[in-house]
């Protein structure tokens, strides 16, 4: 054996690429992986609900209607399968959209009054308060609904369709237990007020002080300010928060199901009982007795309300990003 | 900082009588011990709760759970092996039966009517606590048929009360429920000229009023003046309620009265050894005809010996009249006449592993 | 148009805290009022006390008289929106509204006052008043762009021209230049220059040349201490403030001359 | 005197200008603040109302033994017995889903704003919007269909119904604390590098620390948004009487199925004159959950808040 004390060979000129990608080394390129495989894991875990929904949905679609009117209760006769979600899908929109008309404009109320009206210590408790209330179980909803607002809103309803009774929201005969549409909005609408505030408070919060007092210094009153410098600045923020809101209404199960004597037409009449249903009541009223195809309808109507609330996030997505050139944010 | 909290709470919460010594089941000869899950209908769980209550009582080693997931979920999940025992308002139809079979193996599977309990057609008026009704009217005013309280046909069946002419709402179940079914079974058979739906757990007309479980129908019956509504009997509150027309007489609901309905049946025929379905007659005089019958099935043989224990001492005890008694205080449920226990007691003896 | 401002012995608060004690002192119509100081000395304070911005801070207020050709701003009668309107105020960052184009940030004033403004009149008065801030030249064709689109240079002209537009009697200038590099700067001077014959300005600077440049008659501030409340020390015709100071402490403030 | 007369017109036109009413201005802004004062008063009548009901029906059910017992062996109108099993079930799952949800949350929050670029980034955000529509019921049988494929249908424990609440709760998380962080000034992040410090350590000891008391509120916001859920619950986790600790063996109860399971009940069945009978027990005992609930989410906030001041770095 023979060793020669030679030196080391001289190592050839590691040539380094000067990009981006190499200045994180170690664990910095681990943490990106990291990070990057969560938002892959969302990805994935989205793709399995959705594969899972269509799935177990997929029997029932492609059932014929013979077949499914026979195993799905409820399944009205010689109809296809759009002519069975239909109602469900206006029920649940109708019941969304009105709880969405009667809550954003007063949780933006209530927002620009925590944000730029009430005196500060006020503002800072009820800005407390409201975050407690967004964390109230649909459940208590539910039995405040049944106990406290039907009886409480059944003789305005009366009145509304005795003398509005042209007015097609207010037609048909009002029910005498108030368990309808229009209470299950309202629930709906005091229920998705705190999340819509909340939201929107931050945003108006978040307005900066420069456009606030570049409005104010052209002479403008508090609410002219509130105009011209803070609402359009807010504007992306409260059409994201609406479309939170929109989404809970969508996806509310339990106060609707404790409250709403439910039917299955196309109906406007919100004062009258056993006209509409919403999709979240309905698959929970349905479930425990379903067996068989009938799970598979059931989980085909929960594919169309995740198909709504698919819809109406590109819809918001869009409003907002049309808006962008003139947003806020820079 | 949730477990934090959970922690601290550990330290003070506990199980009721979960440390004091065994009083009642000291003279059992078995020694049970483990978890035993179950589940199905609803309308059972109030009496379930009390011989859950009783039989941990006498061994409290021993958890029972009962999922009241509803008939159907009971029945599928029974057929699934997911529950070792199961309560259902309905028996076992053809291909059910064939799918508990294949899970309960040769011993085939043990069905009797475990629970029966009347069903009150309940009314709220200001002012009257019974009416009576004959099945025509009930099966017309449920129907749609009858529209107003003053109407001639309860007139005549009441020539004493004050009846106003307020419209009828009348209030149903919105879920799938036994006790709907049960309902429309009774209405099909006395009066199928009037009732011609076919009887199922969903309700059949629309544009009703309607709310989900017995205890929604009960609040939204209360919420309105003039409605009607039918429900378990115990839980109707201060409801007025219909005494049923049977024959010639009018009778007011009892357990008593439709414990009776069961005993007068015949069993039906042509089943499995250890199955007792019944087809129930709903015209036998003095007996209240609206009842809901909800069975419960177990299977003969199970692979798991505690299992097997489980189920056989569970079972036994509901049949005894300790857990009778139990059911019928907190659920008003009517007690199994003996006549029909002594039936049962032997499938359920012969409950074995293996 | 311009009109003279006397303020007598004025004290700001925010809260319990004393900003700015003791200010009297006359802007005259159609000059330039430069107010210099040290940071912190109160100078911006007292500024947006003329037109009654300081209020808009939670638990700001002011004691003392500010006139306006001989009305107290501060009087019960006065509406601290209509005082705002009539004196103009430029800042210190350019603000235009994100939200809005050019066009509609130069006619925010004007629409708050008269909604119901002619679009012929609209389209002068946009003309009038972005020419008024050296700035139709360079915009005219990008009307219907977002006000923030603009450089920031550009952006400060946008709201010179935006406060301008209402017609305001005083123009108030609060660092307008800070932001800004050497060219916009001399834009906005040489706009200064202009803007003088016609109104009433009032400018607050950290750099001393800038005051030197622009303006007729300069305000030195001064604060004895942290805590202590900004005093006005000396003001005088700007010539004077920068060869012959009457006070020891204006002497080494200008004389250390920097910027 | 002609000038003086000109000083006096002057003054005059001055104080004119000044205390313009502009009567249609002033109404306008009256009106709105009116308005806005109204719309809060209109929102405080049945929230207000909400939170008296719960509290007035609910308060005469709390007692320690209330908290401190299981429903085990009760029934019907017996009027011991109290919801401690449900309370830990709900802290339990809550806490199981929570330690699921935050950490992937954050770090999907993490990777849109620090690292999200192209497509994944944009499709992440998109589908995580699209995952807060998704309906509570459809998670819980998400949830119970997955673990089938493992356990066998029967399969009923607490970590089932943590995994339906976290694809609930993640969204919800990613959400806000996406928002948080791109509140970070970017200067802080560029301070920190030019220190020679790590982008990971940079992440975690300047972006993740200059945002932590929004981060909290996010998180918070997020538990609240699950704490309540019933429907998936009732499916995956299934109901019990009894305590139980273990999350991954057997069924838990929780605060809300507690709920809905008492108010189901109904009325008790007492006979007359029947003693330690009473007939809307199981009306009362919701009342005393939802408050305990209620409370429970009350307390989490308060100690948010307390983490924040502790954590937070003084911005202002």
């Amino acid at each position: 054996m023979t060793t020669t004390d030679s030196p080391p060979a001289p190592a050839a000129p590691v040539r380094r690429r000067r990009s981006s990608g190499d200045t994180e080394r170690g664990f910095s390129r681990t943490f990106r992986w990291i990070a990057t495989g969560s938002g892959a894991l969302i990805l994935a875990t989205l793709a399995a609900v959705a594969l899972f929904l269509i799935v177990r949905a997929w029997p029932a679609m492609t059932a014929s209607s013979a077949e499914l009117a026979d195993a799905v209760p409820r399944y009205p006769d010689d109809t296809s399968f759009l002519a069975y979600v239909g109602p469900l899908v206006f029920g649940t929109l109708l019941a969304a959209v009105l709880a969405l008309l009667m809550a954003t404009p007063v949780a933006m109320g209530i927002a620009l009054f925590i944000s730029h009206y009430a005196p500060r210590r006020l503002a800072q408790v009820l800005g407390y308060l409201v975050d407690l209330l967004a964390a109230i179980p649909s459940v208590v909803y539910g039995l405040w609904g049944i106990a406290v607002l039907a009886p409480a809103v059944g003789p305005v309803w009366l009145w509304l369709n005795e003398y509005l009774g042209w007015f097609p929201l207010f037609a048909g005969g009002a029910s005498p237990t108030a368990r309808v549409l229009a209470t299950v909005s309202v629930v709906l609408a005091v229920m998705i007020l705190p999340i819509i505030t909340a939201v929107s408070r931050e945003v108006f919060l978040q307005t900066p002080k420069l456009h606030e007092e570049a409005a104010l210094a052209l002479g403008a009153t508090r609410w002219e300010m509130v105009r011209t410098a803070v609402l359009p600045f807010g504007q992306s923020g409260v059409i994201s928060a609406a479309m939170l809101g929109l989404g809970r209404a969508l996806g509310e199960t339990m106060a609707v199901l404790m409250i709403l004597s439910p039917g299955f037409l196309y109906s406007f009449n919100i004062l009258q009982a056993a006209q509409q249903q919403t999709i979240a009541a309905y698959i929970a009223l349905d479930f425990p007795e379903a067996s068989g195809l009938a799970v598979n309808a059931l989980i085909a109507t929960g594919l169309a309300l995740f198909v709504i609330t698919l819809a109406v996030n590109m819809a918001a997505r869009a409003i907002v990003a049309r808006r962008k050139e003139f947003s806020g944010a820079n | 900082m949730v477990g934090a909290l959970a922690l601290s709470l550990a330290a003070c919460g506990s199980d009721p009588g979960a440390d004091e010594p065994n009083g009642e089941g000291s003279e059992t000869a078995m020694d049970l011990s483990g978890d035993l899950n179950g589940g199905g209908a609803s309308s059972q769980e109030s009496a379930m709760e009390a011989w859950r209550a009783g039989f941990q009582g006498q061994y409290p080693d021993v958890t029972v759970n009962y999922d009241p997931v509803g008939s159907g979920g009971g029945r599928e999940q029974f057929g699934s092996g997911a529950f070792s025992f199961a309560g259902s308002d309905a028996a076992l139809d053809e291909d059910e039966m064939a799918t508990a079979e294949e899970i309960c193996g040769a011993g085939g599977v043990i069905e009797y009517p475990g629970y029966i309990s009347p069903v009150a057609v309940a009314f709220n008026l200001e002012g009257i606590d019974t009416l009576n009704m004959s099945p025509e009217t009930i099966a017309n005013i449920f129907a749609g048929e009858i529209t107003t309280w003053d109407d001639e046909a309860i007139a005549t069946d009441n020539p004493d009360a004050d009846l106003p002419s307020t419209d009828i709402t009348v209030v149903h179940r919105s879920d799938d429920s036994g006790t709907t079914e049960n309902f429309q079974e009774y209405l099909n058979t006395v009066v199928p000229d009037v009732w011609t739906y076919e009887p199922e757990g969903i309700w059949p007309i629309e544009g009703q009023e309607s709310a989900p479980q017995t205890s929604g129908v009960v609040s939204a019956a209360q919420a309105g003046e003039g409605t009607i509504t039918y429900a378990d009997a115990s839980q109707i509150a201060d409801l007025g309620t219909v005494a049923v027309g049977v024959g010639d007489e009018f009778v007011e609901y009892s357990p008593e009265a439709a414990a009776a309905v069961v005993e007068g049946s015949p069993r039906v025929e042509g089943t499995g050894e250890h199955v007792f379905a019944y087809d129930l007659q709903r015209d036998i005089e003095g007996t209240y005809p609206i009842v809901l019958v909800s069975y419960h099935l177990a299977c003969a043989t199970y692979e798991d010996a505690a299992t097997a224990d489980l189920v056989k001492g569970f079972y036994t005890y509901i049949l005894s009249d300790e857990g009778q008694q139990a059911a019928a205080d907190s659920a008003g449920s009517a007690p199994l006449p003996t006549s029909l226990t002594e039936q049962f007691l032997p499938s359920v003896e012969a409950i074995t592993a293996g | 148009m311009a009109q003279r401002i006397d303020v007598t012995d004025v004290n700001i608060y925010y809260g319990d805290f004393r900003a700015v004690e003791g200010v009297s002192m006359t802007v005259d119509p159609k000059s330039v009022t430069a107010f210099i100081g040290p940071s912190g000395c109160g100078k911006s304070t007292f500024l947006r006390t003329l037109n009654r911005m300081h209020e808009v801070i939670p638990g700001a207020y002011v004691e003392g008289k500010v006139e306006l050709e001989g009305v107290d701003l501060y009087g019960d009668d006065v509406d601290p929106v209509a005082v705002r309107r009539n004196i103009g105020m430029v800042f210190q960052r350019p603000n235009p509204f994100p939200t809005m184009s050019i066009k509609d940030n130069v006619l925010a004033g004007v629409k708050l006052n008269n909604r119901k403004i002619s679009k012929s009149d609209a389209d002068d008065l946009v003309e009038s008043s972005l020419r008024g801030a050296n700035l139709w030249n360079e915009v005219k064709d990008r009307l219907d762009r977002p006000g923030s689109g603009l450089s920031g240079g550009q952006q400060q002209r946008l709201c010179i021209a935006r406060a301008i537009a209402v017609k305001p009697q005083v123009v108030l200038m609060d660092e307008p230049c800070s932001a800004l590099d050497p060219i916009s700067t001399l834009a906005i001077e040489d706009l200064i220059q202009e803007l003088k014959k016609d109104y009433t300005i009032v400018i607050v600077t950290h750099n001393m040349q800038q005051a030197a440049r622009v303006s007729d008659r300069t305000a030195f501030f001064n604060i004895a201490g942290t805590g202590k409340p900004g005093r006005l020390i000396e003001m005088n015709d700007t010539a004077t403030i920068f060869s012959s100071p009457a006070e020891k402490a204006t002497e080494d403030y200008v004389s250390g001359r920097f910027g | 005197m002609s000038a003086d007369t000109s000083t006096m017109d002057s003054t005059e036109r001055t104080r004119a200008l000044l205390t313009t009413a502009e009567p249609r201005r002033r109404r306008v802004d009256r009106a709105m603040t009116v308005l806005i004062w109204g719309a809060f008063a209109l929102a405080m009548v049945p929230l207000v109302s909400l939170l008296w009901t719960v509290l007035f029906n609910g308060a005469g059910r709390i007692s320690l033994e209330f908290l401190s017992y299981s429903m085990r062996g009760i029934f019907g109108g017996d009027p011991s017995g109290g919801i401690y099993h449900a309370v830990t079930g709900t802290l339990i799952i809550t806490g199981w889903a929570a330690l699921v949800s935050v950490p992937i949350g954050i770090l999907v929050a993490i990777y849109l704003v620090e690292y999200g670029r192209g497509a994944l980034a944009r499709s992440v955000t998109f589908f995580v919007d699209v995952m807060t529509g998704i309906p509570s019921i459809v998670a819980g049988l998400f949830a119970v269909s997955l673990f089938t494929i493992f356990f066998g249908p029967g399969a009923r424990f607490g970590f089932m119904g943590a995994v339906a609440l976290s694809v609930l709760m993640i969204p919800v998380v990613v959400r806000s604390c996406e928002e948080m962080l791109k509140l970070v000034p970017n200067e802080l992040r560029e301070a920190s590098y030019a220190l020679g410090v790590p982008k990971w350590l940079t992440i975690v000891r300047v972006v993740l620390r200059t945002s932590v008391a929004g981060l909290t509120t996010g998180v918070l916001l997020a538990v609240a948004r699950v704490i309540g859920e019933t429907a998936p619950l009732l499916v995956a986790v299934g109901v019990t009487d009894s305590i139980n600790f273990d999350a991954f063996d057997g069924r838990m109860m929780t605060l809300p199925v507690f709920i809905y399971r008492q108010y189901a009940q109904g009325l008790a069945t007492c006979r007359e004159g029947q003693e330690g009978c009473v007939a809307d027990i199981a009306l009362q005992n919701a009342w005393g959950a939802a408050l305990t609930l209620i409370a429970i989410v009350m307390i989490l906030n308060i100690a948010g808040r307390l983490v924040n001041r502790w954590f937070a770095p003084k911005l202002r």
